[in-house]
């Protein structure tokens, strides 16, 4: 292994702006786009749920 | 014999097709979506993990470029990710309009923010490693001017179907523009890449001549992560776009209950 | 007479009678090039230099320019409806149109570029080769614009996003067609370019009207 | 000739109407009515073969539409002039039968605009003229182009009285000639006979 | 509400539901930079040199592509004619609906600018300048175009028309503000140019309205 | 209230009238009558002030026209539908509203569609709405915004018998409370008296 310290390893050999900003920015990304994706999912499953509860509601009243 | 297997074959084919027509329909294929995903995350963090570990810990550092060339290990797969995900876009979209088939188009619908963000990991790490070895952030070479050109094609692609409120016109009028993009892609690569090459020498060349095991070992592994990535985050996409689109059928109405 | 034929009559009548249409469309053309001087300074050789690009990307603004009109008015006023409905096969009529576009947009520019190009102190050959390469390009432009054009027909956000879809795509002809014209400033043969050029002419003339016909079915929907 | 069955269609998350089914034979003329936004324009719009249907099956001649021949027999007249603004009525009338692949000569062109009221503004663009006259330039392609089913939207709109009473003596003409209509209307409409169809 | 800011807001919402709109003006910005890079060939000190006249430009017709429509859906669809005939005075309605086109056309490629000035590998500094110049010229750009998209209302041949009205009349703007770079670059004081752009701006933002007002009514006889 | 005398117009070469004048008070109205063609949309413009006049006077409280105040006391519906096909019916009358310098707030809105027959269609983008709801939205403003005078030009195009009836009771309404109007129409029009003024 070529670090010797923690210290080095975050330098990256002076390149840390650069190597750090790519992965740091691919991480983001990566992280950040499934979590949208996912509560897109969620926000649809809600609505959906809404609806049904609006759609039990109004059968009730009807009833009545 | 021959004959028999032959047979057997077609049973086989044709059961196959019948079994694709299945998945093909938003109701058998929602579940199967949702059973998959968790598959294609463990297998994108295997590999993300090893790949990591790889890049950071095994392999070398470069002669020339000491620390600073492991952006290697995301940037290129990242690029060769953003231009696999525009033809399997392409694909589905150009099946969805060929046979009608409503999965496909949403598949395409659903991989192309993956695409953009691929190809956008790309100029963005690229800019960061050009900064150092060019000394600039951008230059107009042929892949980086490639490269954001596909981009450019991702956008339209998203816009176009945004700016159309009816899903069916959407999904056809992305299809048509996906693959008149397909045809162009090919021109396009070799038209930035002759126009470059006709004016100056190549005075941006990495020398990519010995590439270490360790490192292509680490970048095949961080390309597998990426690829089970975009797997995964296009079919959980892919899963929201499916309720979106038949929340008025009765299935929807029983699968979220 | 050929709807082929009437069509393109059709539309060359209504940029008549429109007179200014034609006219200021090469305007377009002449202003942009005549800005770039402005923003960039008076140096002559580096003028020469950028002469090929900037004449290139003028005109493919300048065909770019009146794409949102090549099917927005007939689709508002319902004749669009009418020519889907027509008995003449609507591929027909939609390659009028869009020779129709070429004859008022892309031909005036051609004809006019070595006028222009002598601002910028191109010599007489290189004016040749930017005549030719306009002349396979500009074809190239209206047939690739026509499908943008009927993708983004009716669609929210129009004009500019017709400007994002097919800008991209033009590309390749700007590459070539400046390039044919910088290669021979620089001395080299120009034969590879305008073959290039002239293969992608042909390979559009063969595919954009059966996708700007699927594209505008669509539209109208 | 025109058998229609079980047509359904919806817009947005409404459903307009379903298995709607009529039939036609030549001489016979159908009135689709109903309200504002009951779905006559749409329903329209599915005849001809403009936009697709969820369900149903349109026939003529047998023949499952849109094809070939159906267009040629077929007029559709909409909401829209479809008329251009810039243009003459009579070159308006030119052009749409050259578009057409019918040979128009101005005779008869003229013959259509001079039956139809618009004697004094042949030579002038369409854009000046008034509401109801913009209409009749359009209407005149009844007169030009031969076919046998005319689908008429909202046709007497902006219609003045006389207009509307020579409108209803060219629809029946055409029908006395074996010709088809489907009309759609909010006022009565001076055509005899007919079915009526409400969405 | 004012009707001054009830302009402003329902010029902006239209524009969002119309989701792809402003963001498709800044791609179009975006690409028009990136077509010359293309068309002229990737010598990084000949990019550099050009790249402010370049900037300036495509901000110029990425302004002027979005003109046409500044008026034209509301002559088309009868609303103009209600705003003329509204009780609050048309000249504030007419700058309230400028000031929507500048802040979707003209704000968000002042934000932009910077971005792709690193394309050109402008330094720190001279993109400071670049901003702020836009800062002053785009609202500039949005006034006098105002003033034409009035005059060529409904007129044949409008857009480009008003294209060839327009330019002559943007070309001190370009010529300032491109100026203003250049010259820092070249170590020169910019204060005299971005002093003259304001003055500019002062002067159309007095006048324009009014004009533009003046143009309307009579487009609408 | 509304004095008009002498007015004359030509469009080309062709004079469309001349010397035309009438005059209305509070809680009259006027039928402008005339075939296709004959000036009543020239009439209207020229009156509200669109167009200028080739002689003649219009004068509204006894001052010449067009002054800020006869633009506060008027209402205007044309040919076009003056509504944004992308805004909602609910904003579409709010923010008309709020371009007249009036306070709208979501109720009074909402109950103007709701009265016109719109209930449902509220938040759709007008763009889908049907040929004669997007005339309905247009005729809400009615409702929304205190006008004297109303000029409406072919008001009751492509609206079904409900809405005709609609609309003209809320005309009458509108002159039982000393309000006056202009109106146009090919059809016999459901509103009791008034003038009549024939081109
Ligand atoms: C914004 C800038 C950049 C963009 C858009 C970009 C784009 C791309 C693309 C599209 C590929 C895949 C092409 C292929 O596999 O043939 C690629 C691969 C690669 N790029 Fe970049 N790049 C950029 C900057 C850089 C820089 C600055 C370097 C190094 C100094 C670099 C080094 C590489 C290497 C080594 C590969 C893999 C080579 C191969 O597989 O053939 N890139 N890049
Ligand atoms: N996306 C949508 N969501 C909900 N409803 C919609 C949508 N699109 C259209 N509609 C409704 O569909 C109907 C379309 O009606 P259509 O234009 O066919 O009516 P029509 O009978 O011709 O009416 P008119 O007499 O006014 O011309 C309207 O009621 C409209 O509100
Ligand atoms: N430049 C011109 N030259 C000659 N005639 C003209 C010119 N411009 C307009 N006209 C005529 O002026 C008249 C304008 O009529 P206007 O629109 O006021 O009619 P209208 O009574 O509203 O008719 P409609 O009932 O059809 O709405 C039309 O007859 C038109 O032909
Ligand atoms: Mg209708
Ligand atoms: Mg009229």
């Amino acid at each position: 292994m070529q670090w010797h310290s923690v210290g080095e390893f975050f330098a990256m050999g002076g390149y840390a702006l650069y190597v750090w900003g790519s992965f740091g920015a691919c991480a983001l990304l990566m992280v950040a786009e499934p979590f949208l994706a996912r509560r897109r999912l969620i926000e649809v499953r809600r609505s959906l749920i809404r609806e049904r509860l609006a759609d039990e509601l109004e059968s009730q009243q009807r009833t009545r | 014999m021959g004959d028999h297997g032959g047979i057997e074959d077609c049973i086989r084919v044709s059961q196959s097709i019948v079994q694709w027509f299945r998945f093909a329909s938003p109701q058998s294929f929602y579940p199967l979506a949702g059973r998959m995903v968790p598959w294609f995350w463990a297998a994108a963090a295997i590999f993300g993990i090893a790949g990591l570990w790889m890049s950071f810990f095994v392999a070398p550092t470069d002669a020339q470029q000491g620390e600073g060339y492991r952006i290697i290990f995301v940037h290129v797969p990242a690029s060769w990710m953003s231009m696999f995900i525009y033809l399997v876009m392409a694909f589905w979209a150009g099946l969805g309009l060929a046979l009608n088939t409503r999965v496909s188009s949403m598949m395409a619908q659903a991989l192309a923010p993956t695409g953009a963000l691929m190809a956008a990991l790309s100029l963005w790490t690229g800019a960061l490693w050009g900064k150092p070895m060019w000394g600039a952030w951008w230059v107009w070479d042929a892949r980086l001017t490639s490269e954001l050109i596909l981009f450019f094609l991702y956008l339209g692609f998203m816009a176009l179907q945004a700016a159309i409120d009816d899903p069916r016109r959407a999904d056809k009028a992305g299809a048509i523009l996906a693959l008149v993009g397909v045809v162009n892609i090919p021109i396009i690569y070799f038209s930035v890449k002759w126009w470059n090459t006709l004016h100056q020498g190549s005075s941006v060349n990495l020398a990519k001549s010995s590439m270490a095991t360790t490192m292509l070992w680490g970048m095949l592994l961080m390309a597998l992560a990426f690829w089970m990535y975009s797997i995964a985050v296009a079919l959980m996409r892919v899963r929201a776009i499916i309720l979106e689109r038949e929340r008025h059928t009765e299935w929807v109405k029983h699968a979220v209950a | 007479m050929n709807p082929f034929l009437a069509t393109v009559r059709r539309d060359v009548l209504l940029a008549m009678r429109r007179k200014s249409e034609v006219l200021t469309a090469v305007f377009f053309f002449v202003i942009v090039t005549s800005l770039f001087p402005l923003g960039i300074g008076p140096e002559p050789v580096l003028l020469k230099k950028i002469a090929p690009g900037i004449l290139w990307v003028a005109a493919l603004l300048a065909t770019l320019l009146g794409l949102p009109r090549l099917f927005a008015a007939d689709h508002g006023d319902g004749t669009l409806e009418q020519m889907v409905l027509s008995p003449s096969p609507l591929g027909l009529l939609v390659a009028g149109k869009i020779l129709a576009h070429w004859l008022l947009c892309g031909l005036p520019l051609v004809l006019l570029a070595p006028v222009l190009g002598l601002q910028f102190d191109l010599d007489a050959s290189a004016l040749g080769v930017l005549t030719l390469a306009l002349l396979l390009g500009t074809p190239l432009l209206s047939l690739i614009g026509a499908i943008g054009a009927a993708l983004t027909l009716g669609v929210r956000g129009g004009g500019v996003l017709l400007a994002l879809l097919v800008l991209p795509l033009y590309i390749p002809a700007l590459i070539f067609g400046a390039g044919a014209v910088e290669a021979h400033i620089a001395g080299l043969d120009v034969g590879g370019h305008l073959s290039l050029l002239a293969a992608m002419l042909v390979l559009a003339a063969f595919f954009a009207p059966w996708a700007t016909t699927a594209g505008l079915r669509i539209a109208l929907e | 000739m025109l058998n229609v069955s079980g047509l359904a269609c919806s817009r947005g998350e409404r459903r307009l109407f379903a298995d709607v089914g009529f039939s036609l034979s030549p001489g016979e003329w159908l009135h689709v009515q109903g309200e504002n936004g009951s779905g006559k324009t749409s329903l329209m719009r599915l005849l001809v073969g403009l936009s697709p249907a969820d369900a149903g099956s349109i026939l003529w001649r047998d023949e499952p539409t849109p094809s070939a021949e159906f267009r040629r027999d077929l007029i559709y007249l909409g909401h829209h002039a479809a008329v251009k603004e810039d243009l003459t009525p009579l070159e308006n009338l030119r052009l749409a039968a050259a578009l057409d692949g019918i040979a128009l000569d101005e005779r008869a062109a003229l013959a259509a605009l001079i039956r139809l009221g618009l004697r004094g503004r042949e030579e002038l663009p369409v854009r000046v003229l008034s509401a109801g006259q913009k209409r009749r330039v359009l209407l005149a392609r009844l007169l030009t182009r031969p076919a046998i089913l005319w689908v008429l939207d909202e046709a007497f709109n902006a219609l003045d009285v006389a207009a509307v009473k020579l409108l209803g003596d060219l629809i029946a003409e055409h029908l006395a000639n074996r010709g088809m209509a489907v009309l759609t209307s909010h006022q009565p409409l001076p055509v005899p006979g007919g079915k009526t169809l409400t969405l």
